[in-house]
Order: structure tokens, then C-alpha cells, then sequence
């Protein structure tokens, strides 16, 4: 972080990343409470550590633009705006859910924000990507679809054909992957010959860039210039963004690959504590502040939980109802 | 009154490039994508000209990333498209089989009905032309398993030509599968020939006898069983299937409940083929109907060999249809 | 006097484990690979342990890739070894089915006999888990359609511990699926427990009035719905098939001619599932023994949906199994 | 090629590489005349044109190495040792075929010499080689893999997760990319967005050469290089030989992709050709021997018919066998 850029940095603005670093944070913290109380079930995959990259990236986005997730994408929907009572109901299964209650943590999807999923086959979701983008140029709309997807991912077949179809065919997209080290328990120098991620996008003659996942301001850099330079027609971008989750991989993982001082190391640098700890160094928040911004944070959980404990359950009649779009099941 | 349309002849091949250049006349979001069918005109030459009548942008040439393509196009059709995704053959089909299930079946009903998928996945499939074990299956029963997604299985030219366009405005994923065999098909059709049910069963030859029941590469050695059948007076009526899913029972049990028999060709392999779910259906639906147990004439389970006379005893043929169906009618041969 | 055997308490998860252990000790050329088999200690825990005892090179880690480690499991297979390839999950398989379809199970045929591929491959298998509708497949059903390969799937600790030798010294490709909600099943087994056969169905609860026919997860359920039956008077008979191919149909056919009355259940997808190949089978060869229509309890074909409710009226339950035995026995509820 | 490696040249080895390309030549060429004459069905894809990299390969393997390749593998299957009375034969649709009429040209197998095929499926090979290397290093057997394939099967995500595979647990397996520039009538250039295709193996830390694959002299250095270093427990190695089919893709293909100057600039470095020339220049060869070698040739194609047309057809009664190892179709 170059001390211009924090020269720069605005105080709503940075007011408004931490915000959102807190409501994701939060908000994940309560559901893995949830999860204990069975309120949760099935997968549930934690972003917690995270959350600079969904914050630094989707405030980037205009509102046409498109984005498709994995798994551990609550951070990635509340960022670019689905509710949080809609995504709370979905995990709880209740019919307000953004999925309706089919989907759960795995599955969130939105129509208003183009928000394509939640995709739970680890490289399924990249060639919607290019899909969309491919849409979007065939139509000649100006958006740009962002693509998250976790470094595990790197080693499917699907990630290189995407890679190529994209950068061939010159898409409107940005593949950002979220490079937390681990895929489940396998460590990346386990699963890459060549742990360097970005040479890999290179060999399909799309710029790489590697990014400090762990400062909100780096990522909000680099996927502005990635996105902006997609949008002018430049083609499609590759974002690697190092960074680690803090908790485990799912609820079940008992986490037996992975030693305490790694951890430790890299909980010193949490993207909230730094970008908390910068702010005040440079004097842009006060502790009231602070308080305050954690205050509504609490109050939109609270309200999200209260909208999912309200929620009704979709009617068993319904089960076979979206099978196909006339409703029926054929 | 009514004026007898002018008929013109075609060929199945003519009829799907036909389909495929008014759809894309008619609706700017109708693109086609696949291996080879630009500049090297498709593999069995069904897209020639194509390129050069509406160029690179909606006639493109693919990599050869099944899963990616195909991904691709149920991308773009999340996001407002109708692409025509062309897997050259059934055979290859099964590298993009997670995209297929996974996603363009799935993400209607999982997304709680927000996101619906109109893309069409043209293949060609089946055997019959000594292309060995990896390039001769018949799993459009297989797909037909899978919930979400529509197979069609055009068998005529009328369907060739008509059923693309409803395929297309379809709002949910349509694989429609060509048995490569039939590009050579000739046939008359109306000039102005327009779309067909994509829904829907249809009587090929009535009879009262027995029902032979079937669709795509095998409808035309049907045919032609029941006619050796007429000779030996049994009235074999010939339902040709049309879509696997959805299945229409209706026709099927209208027919069997007059005729009290029932045989089923499918170039499939035999266990757990469409074979044994119209079986089933039947056994469900009309089983105080039945006369005789249900037979079925399918593929042999085996890998398809390479060599004439064996890939020949592993399909369906006309004797082994006409032998079944004297069985079903309790000739002892 | 043979001395009775001494039990242990095991669980399925230990016994597949158990079976593994004694594999790799017993045979050199067994080795175990996929995705966290390893330093994770395996998705569900089976593999815990074995890291630590054989060291990386017979409990190889992959990385994401399934194509290429299940490829390489069959080449491995080619060049001698027995190698035990996890696929975490069926959902995930999709993404190895042409390696498991066009080379797996075809190249001893093709190659005239030459070369076959004595491979083992383990899945997890199942809903049940609100894990919605990517994780949920039950396509175990949907594998057995290929020739070449067989379908396992053990629904007792016995069988978890006792089919995998056989499996490794099979010389085909052998696919065994393990339901994922089995894995916490706990039971007694004989402290030497041996292997078992992978040929062969086996009754599980004696009856005379229906034969009901199932595997897997569901055997549980459906051995509930046996004993709910009892108490109405319904004596059922309760058929696990234990392999899904080849079937075992003379172990069926001979309880149906004694019941004369069949019901499937089967946590696949209806429309052309293993339950519609068995009713076909049942009519081709027991048409005339039949005294109703066979039924079957199924997965509703719908994706997985994540909600409780919703997921558990999506797959076969007690109450389903006993309302549909008692409608083919003719009692109207 | 160094004027060096030519001034080396062993006389008997130069005649060696020139009689395997003819017996290659000139066996498909008699091929290609019995597909006109339909005693030859289904697909034929003719490698003329590429000789020189089969043959500068296989005479490096070893007799327990293992090779692998795809449906354009008369020549691999003929120069590694399979006779052309089976090959023949099997493309006869035979039982004395060396897949027993079942495979016919695209799957040629052959058990002695470790032939795995001959496969239809783009890619679908290199898992295959893969785990063949796999198996040769668990049991500490010195044999190496050679897997051939078309540069079309780089776009197959097969091709990177095999790679990857192949170089993470470093495996002796040499990769032959055959480099002809179309996969059916696609230019590689609207396939690839990098065209470099040894780029993409190098991204997986894998040492990647780009070979003059119309020289034959070119492709033994390289495949000896390669080859030794794997053996010597170097790893994977990646080879990319530039070369060009002579014919179309297939039988059935009208050729309407490729000018006919580029095919003329090509047919100007036609292996054995340019060979030929440079044996006479070096007066390595007179045209007495080179007669020989011809007549030779001409009289193991006969043979090969001849043993092709005296074969029987296997008993319908056996189509079946083989389904599973014990005989039956289960
Ligand atoms: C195709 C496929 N294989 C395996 C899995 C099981 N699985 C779920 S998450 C995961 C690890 C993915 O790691 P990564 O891509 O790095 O993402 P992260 O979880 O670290 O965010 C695995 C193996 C899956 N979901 N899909
Ligand atoms: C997975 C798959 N997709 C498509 C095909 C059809 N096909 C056969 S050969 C071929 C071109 C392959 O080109 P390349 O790999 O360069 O090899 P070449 O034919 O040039 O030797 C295609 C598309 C196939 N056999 N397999
Ligand atoms: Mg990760
Ligand atoms: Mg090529």
C-alpha cells in the first residue's frame, strides 16, 4: 500500500469498506452460532478472513454487471447488495430465501443483482462466467461479469478452457481467485507443480496480476483497474488475490493439516484489524464512530435473523414447481 | 379451400441447417457454437454456409473444451441469449455431462425458479457407421433420465426442420439428439413447413396387433419390420417417440390399450435404458391391459465394435424387431 | 464345534476403512488416491489414519482434478497396480465419466481382450444431508446402464468391510458406491470378517406377501417399513441387491414367484432408474407369477432441494414405502 | 540440424529412419486406396506428412517403455513393433487384427509392445499415460510413457490436469504434442489464445521443447533428450513438434480451411523428402539402396494385405467375450 493511495483514501469511503468488511464478518459469525444451534444446516463455508476481497471488489461494480461465486459466497451476496435477511432465510431454508429455501449457503442467487450463484462443483461456475460475458458482448452491453472461485480450482480442466474461451474471444470478464492456500486440507504446493497462479492465466495472453488479499484498498485498486480496463474493451483480467480463511473449511473439517503458527501469522494480518488499525493511525475514524458502525452492523444481523425466524415454509405441493419453467415437473 | 402446400425435397441435413438459418434469420439471439461448425462447415456438413451467410460472431467456431462451451452457452442464455450449442457428437458429450446436470438442469429449480436456462444442445448420435466402441454410443435414453432438461429426438424431416424453433423458445434446456445415420435421410416436405410439438408422440403406422414403440435411428428399420410383419398379417402399429423427455404416455397407452402388446427397439444399451422406463410406464399404467409381457429389441451390452458384421449383431436390426414382435404375438418360431 | 466367532462393534465408516488398511497390508500394488484422502484424513473421515501408516505414496493426496487422477487410475490399472481411486463424491463423477465410459469400461473389449482394468473406484453416494441440489445425486442407479464396469453398493458394515478385496481382485472396473449417511451405521461383525461376494442380492427380512426391493441407504428404511407392515399383517420380504450390475435377478425372481408382489424402492430419480430396469426384468421373465403391477418408491425428479421438509418429500421415506406396498396389495387407504 | 549432428551420422541408422518413414508412407498410402476400395470403413485419419516424429521417437523407447496415442496412430503402432499384417487386418474389421477387428484404425492395441491405444477421445490419452508412469514408478520399473496428441487437445482441460499431475509427482512420462497446426478445421490460432503451446506445459515447471517435426533428425535428439532425463528420474518432459498433415483430417473431410500455398510450403518440407535429399547430398545413401529400401517396403504392405485379406471374421457368437475379463457380458 503506496502511503499516496492512503493519502487519498477518503473518509466515507473508507467508513463504508469497513462497514461492509464488519457486516460480512458479522454476519458469519452469527451464522456459524446459528449452525451450532441447528437453525443452519448442511455445508456451511465460512469467509471469515476473507472479506476484504468480496468488500474491495464488488464496490467497484456498476449495477448491470454480473457475478458468479462458489460456495462461500454470503460475503460476495451481501456485498453486492442481496439482502441479509434474504440470504439468512435462505440458510434457514425458509421460502423468503433469495434461493427460496432450495438452495441454502451453497446455492444464493439473485435476479436484481445479477448474482449467478453459488456454484458447489469446485470450477463449475467459470464458464458461466464466459457465458455471460459473452452475452453481454454479443449484445454489446457494457458489463462486466467478476467470477470468484478459490485456488483449489486452478487444477480443474475447466478452469484452462475457460481461461482460453475468455481471453480468445476477448470477454467482458474478470476471474478473481481467491488464493487462501488450501483446498480443504490440500495445500497448494500439494495440488500446483508451479504454485504461481498468475503465469498460468498468463500463458492465455491475459494480464495476471497478484494482489494483497488481506488490504481492502489493494484489492479495490487492482479490480477497479481490472474491471475498467475490461469495460474499455481490454479484454478479459486475472486477479489472484493471497489471502487465508481463518476458520475451517466447513463445519466439519477437524482441521488436522494446517499448524497454529500459520494461523497465527496470518490472523495478525486480518483485513479488518489492519484496516481498522490504519484508519486510526491516520486519524480517519473515531472509536464513536466505530462503535456506531458496529451498532447498525449488529442491528441489520439482528434484523436478518428476525427475518428468517419469521419466514414460512415453502409448501411441500411446491416441491416440483421450477423443474421447468411452466411450473411443471413434465 | 384450402391449398395443398407446395412440397419440396430435402435431406435431414438440409432440414437442420434450414431450422438453424431461419432461427437465426428471425432472432438476433440465436447464436450457433461448436467444434468445427465455421470454417470447416460441421462435422457432417450440417452447418455449411453458415459461417459465411451470418458470420464468425454467431457462427463460432469453438475450441475443443466440451465442458467449457457448454458452460458457455448456459451462460448466455442465463443472460438473455438462445445459443444453438452444437457438441459434434454424443460421444464427447459426456466431458460436459457436469455442466448439463449440474447446472442447465439444476438452476431454475435451485435458484427457486429465478433463473431460467433457454439453450439448445444439438448432438449427433448412434451407430451404424464402424466407428468402434467411443464413437458409436446411443445415451439419449440416458439423458432422458435427468430432470430439468427436455431430449428430442427428431427421427423425420418434418422434425429436423421443425423442431429447433420451439426448442429454441423454449425457456428451459433442450438437447436434441440427430442420429448421424439420418443426415442422408431424404424426404418431401411443405415448403413453408413450420414448427412441430416438441411435446408429443405420433402413430408412424397404425396397426392393431401390437405397438412397436421407438424414435430416432431406429424408427426407419421399425417401419420397415412392421411392414414385414403386415405380410405375415399381424398389424403392427409404429409409434415413434419424438422426445424422451418429456415421455407422452398418452400416446403410447391410447395404442397399446387397443392393440394389448407391446415391443420397444431402442439402439440403447438394454439395462436401464429409455427401454425399461416405457416398460415400466406401461406396467404402471396399463398392466390389466397387457396380453404378453413387454419386449424390447435394444443394443447388445457391449462396447460397439469396429467390425461390420459385429457392429451390425450388436444394434438393432429389422429380423431381430420382426422376430421380437412375432414372439410378443405368441409365434413360436 | 465350530466356535462362534467373536463380534466387534464397528461402524461402516471403520469397516471401509478396516477394508482398506487390510488391502493396502496385503498387497503391494494397492494404492489409495483422490481428493484429501490424505493429510485431511478423507472428506468423511474414512481414510483417517492411513496417511500416517503408508506414507504419501500409497495414500496420495490429488489435487482437483478428477478427469486426469481417475485417467491415471486407469492407466495405473493398465500397468499393474490396484489402485483404489476416491472420487469424493457421485456429484463430482460427472467430471470423470468419460474417462470411467470410454476407457474404463471399454478398453478390454476393444483392445480384443488384451488389456483390462482392474480398477476399484469409491464414492460417496446420497442426499439426506441438506446439502442440496449439486451434492445430492443418487446416480448409482444411472452408472449401472455401462457395460464393462460393475455397480456396488454395500448397506451393512459387512459388506463395507467384506466387498472391496473381491472388488481390488476383480479384474474389471468396479464402482462402489457408499451411501454418506451410512458412514455413522454402527453394527456387529465377526472379529475375522471376510470377504463377501459381489455378485449376489441377499434377503434381508423373510416375507411372504411382497417382496420389496432396495439397496443402500434406503435398505434401512425400507427394512422399517417391513416391520411397520408386520404389525398390519403384511409379511414383506426385503431384498438388498447389494450390486447394482450385474443384477441379481435369480434371488429377485425367486422371492417375487413366492410373493407374486413387488414394490422398488430406490433413492434415484424415477424415470429411467435401476427400478425401472428391475420391473422390466420382473415382466420379461416373471410376467405371469405377477399379481399386481410392480411399484416403486423413488426420488421425486426434482434437483435436491436444500430446505428439510422439501428434501425429505424428495426422497423415498417409511411412510411412502408402506403406503405403496399396502396399495399393491390392494388395501385402499 | 547442425551440420554435426549430420557429420555423426551412422549410414545404418540413417537407412534405419528412412525405411521406417517409407514403411509408414507407403503403408497408408495403401490405405488410403483401400478405403476408396471399402475394404477399409469407418474414420481413417492418415498421419502422412508426420512421419518423421513417430520414428524419430519410437526408435529411442526401450522394449518395456509404454506408449500411448490417438486415433492417427498407424504410425506409432508400425514403428513401434506392431506387425502391419495386424494392423492390416485390424483395420479389416479382422480377428487376426491386433484388436481383434474391434477397434479398427482409430485403436490399434497391442500388449508386447506396451501399445495402449489408439483413442478416439481428444485428450482423453493423457490421464491414461499418466497413471501408466504412475504405475512404473510405484513398482521402481525404469520405463518411460510417451504420450503422443494433437496440438487440439491443449484446449482440453484434460491436457492441464494431466500435465499438472504429471509434473507434481514427477512421473516418467515424456508428452509429444504434434503440432500440425489444425484440429480438424480449426486453425490453431482461433483455438489458442497464446499459440505458444510449450508455454503452457512450462507453466507446470515442466522442461518444454519446440521441435522441427519434419526432421526426423530434429525429433530423435529431442525425444533422446527428453526420454533420458526422465529416465534418469528428471521428471516429465514436454515436446511440441511442428509438422503438418499432408492430407485432410479425416476421409470424409472437404478440406476447405487451408489455402493451398500453405499446403504447398509444407509439402516443400516433406520429411522424408527433405531427408532423402540431405542422404544423397551427404552421400549417405545410393540410389541402388534407396530402391532396395522401396522394394522392401513395397513387399511389407503386400504381406500386410495379403494377411489382412486372408484373415476371418470373428464368430458373432463372440461379440460379447470380453465385456468383463471372465468371458461374459454379465
Ligand atoms: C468438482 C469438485 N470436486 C470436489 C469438491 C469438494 N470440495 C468442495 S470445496 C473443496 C476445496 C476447494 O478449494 P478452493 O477452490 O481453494 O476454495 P476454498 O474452499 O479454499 O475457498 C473441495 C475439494 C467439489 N465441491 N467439487
Ligand atoms: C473430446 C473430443 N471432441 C471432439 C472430437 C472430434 N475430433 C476428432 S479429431 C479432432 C481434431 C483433433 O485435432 P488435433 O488434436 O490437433 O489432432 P490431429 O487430428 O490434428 O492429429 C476432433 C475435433 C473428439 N474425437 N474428441
Ligand atoms: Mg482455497
Ligand atoms: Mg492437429
Amino acid at each position: 500500500m503506496t502511503s499516496e493511495r492512503i493519502q487519498h483514501l477518503d473518509r466515507d469511503h473508507a467508513h463504508y469498506l469497513l462497514h461492509q468488511m464488519l457486516r460480512v464478518r458479522r454476519f458469519e459469525e452469527k451464522c456459524a452460532e446459528l449452525y451450532q444451534a441447528t437453525k443452519i444446516r448442511g455445508f456451511l463455508h465460512l469467509y471469515i478472513g476473507e472479506e476484504a476481497i468480496a468488500v474491495g471488489a464488488m464496490g467497484v461494480l456498476e449495477p448491470d454487471d454480473a457475478v458468479v461465486a462458489t460456495y462461500r459466497e454470503h460475503g460476495h451476496a451481501l456485498v453486492r447488495g442481496v439482502s441479509g435477511g434474504s440470504i439468512m432465510a435462505e440458510m434457514y431454508g425458509k421460502q423468503e430465501g433469495c434461493s427460496r429455501g432450495r438452495g441454502g449457503s451453497m446455492h444464493l442467487f439473485d435476479s436484481e443483482t445479477r448474482f449467478y450463484g453459488g456454484n458447489g462443483i469446485v470450477g463449475g461456475g467459470l464458464p458461466i462466467a464466459v457465458g455471460l460475458a459473452l452475452a453481454d458482448k454479443l449484445q454489446n452491453r457494457r458489463n462486466v461479469t467478476l467470477c470468484f472461485f478459490g485456488e483449489g480450482a486452478v487444477a480443474e480442466g475447466e478452469f484452462h478452457e475457460s481461461l482460453n474461451l475468455a481471453s480468445l474471444w476477448d470477454l467482458p470478464v474478470v476471474f478473481c481467485c481467491e488464493n487462501n492456500l488450501y483446498a480443504m486440507g490440500t495445500a497448494l504446493e500439494r495440488s500446483e507443480s508451479d504454485t504461481n497462479i498468475a503465469i498460468k492465466a498468463a500463458s492465455y495472453e491475459m494480464p495476471a496480476w497478484t494482489v494483497d488479499g488481506m488490504n481492502v484498498l489493494a484489492v479495490e485498486d487492482a479490480v477497479r483497474k481490472a474491471v475498467d480496463a475490461t469495460r474499455q474493451g481490454g479484454g478479459p483480467h486475472f486477479l489472484e488475490f493471497r489471502t487465508y480463511r481463518f476458520r475451517a473449511h466447513s463445519m466439519f473439517d477437524p482441521e488436522l493439516y494446517r499448524d497454529k503458527a500459520e494461523v497465527a501469522f496470518w490472523r495478525d494480518r486480518d483485513p479488518i484489524k489492519t484496516f481498522t488499525e490504519l484508519l486510526k493511525e491516520q486519524e480517519l475514524i473515531e472509536d464513536g464512530e466505530l462503535v456506531q458502525i458496529e451498532e447498525m452492523v449488529a442491528a441489520e444481523v439482528e434484523a436478518a435473523v428476525a427475518f428468517a425466524e419469521g419466514g414460512t415454509w415453502e409448501p411441500v405441493s411446491e416441491l416440483t414447481r421450477f423443474v421447468y419453467s411452466d411450473g411443471s415437473g413434465l | 379451400m384450402p391449398v395443398a402446400p407446395t412440397l419440396v425435397k430435402t435431406t435431414y441435413r438440409e432440414a437442420v441447417r434450414a431450422a438453424m438459418q431461419e432461427a437465426l434469420e428471425r432472432d438476433d439471439r440465436v447464436f450457433l457454437m461448436g467444434e468445427d461448425v465455421g470454417a470447416y462447415g460441421g462435422c457432417y456438413a450440417v452447418s455449411l454456409g453458415l459461417l459465411e451467410e451470418f458470420g464468425p460472431e454467431r457462427i463460432r467456431d469453438t475450441p475443443l473444451s466440451e465442458s467449457a462451451f457448454v458452460g458457455a452457452g448456459i451462460g448466455a442464455a442465463l443472460a438473455g441469449m438462445r445459443p444453438i450449442v452444437e457438441v459434434m457428437t454424443v460421444n464427447f458429450s459426456l466431458l460436459a455431462l457436469d455442466q448439463i446436470l449440474n447446472n442447465a438442469a439444476t438452476i431454475l429449480h435451485m435458484s427457486g425458479g429465478q433463473f431460467n436456462v433457454p439453450l439448445v444442445i444439438r448432438m449427433a448420435t448412434g451407430a451404424g457407421r464402424q466407428l468402434a466402441a467411443q464413437h458409436s454410443h446411443s445415451l439419449e435414453g440416458w439423458y432422458a433420465h435427468i430432470p430439468g432438461i427436455r431430449v428430442l429426438t427428431p427421427a423425420t424431416v418434418e422434425d429436423a426442420r421443425g423442431m429447433l424453433w420451439p426448442a429454441l423458445m423454449d425457456p428451459d434446456p433442450v438437447l436434441i439428439f440427430e442420429n448421424a445415420l439420418l443426415y442422408n435421410l431424404e424426404g418431401e416436405i411443405a415448403e413453408d413447413a413450420g414448427p412441430v410439438s416438441i411435446d408429443q408422440a405420433i402413430v408412424r403406422h397404425s396397426g392393431t396387433d401390437i405397438t412397436l414403440i421407438t424414435y430416432g435411428g431406429s424408427l426407419g428399420k421399425t417401419l420397415q419390420a412392421a411392414k414385414e410383419l403386415q405380410r405375415d398379417g399381424i398389424g403392427a402399429e409404429v409409434i415413434d417417440l419424438r422426445t424422451l423427455r418429456p415421455l407422452d404416455m398418452g400416446t403410447v397407452l391410447a395404442s397399446v390399450r387397443k392393440t394389448n402388446r407391446a415391443l420397444i427397439v431402442d439402439e440403447g444399451w438394454r439395462s436401464g435404458g429409455i427401454s425399461a422406463e416405457i416398460t415400466t410406464r406401461l406396467v404402471e399404467e396399463a398392466f390389466y391391459d397387457l396380453d404378453a409381457p413387454v419386449a424390447r429389441v435394444c443394443s447388445e451390452e457391449v462396447p460397439i465394435p469396429y467390425a461390420k458384421h459385429m457392429e451390425e449383431a450388436a444394434i438393432p436390426q429389422v429380423p431381430k424387431i420382426v422376430a421380437a414382435a412375432r414372439e410378443v404375438m405368441g409365434f413360436d418360431e
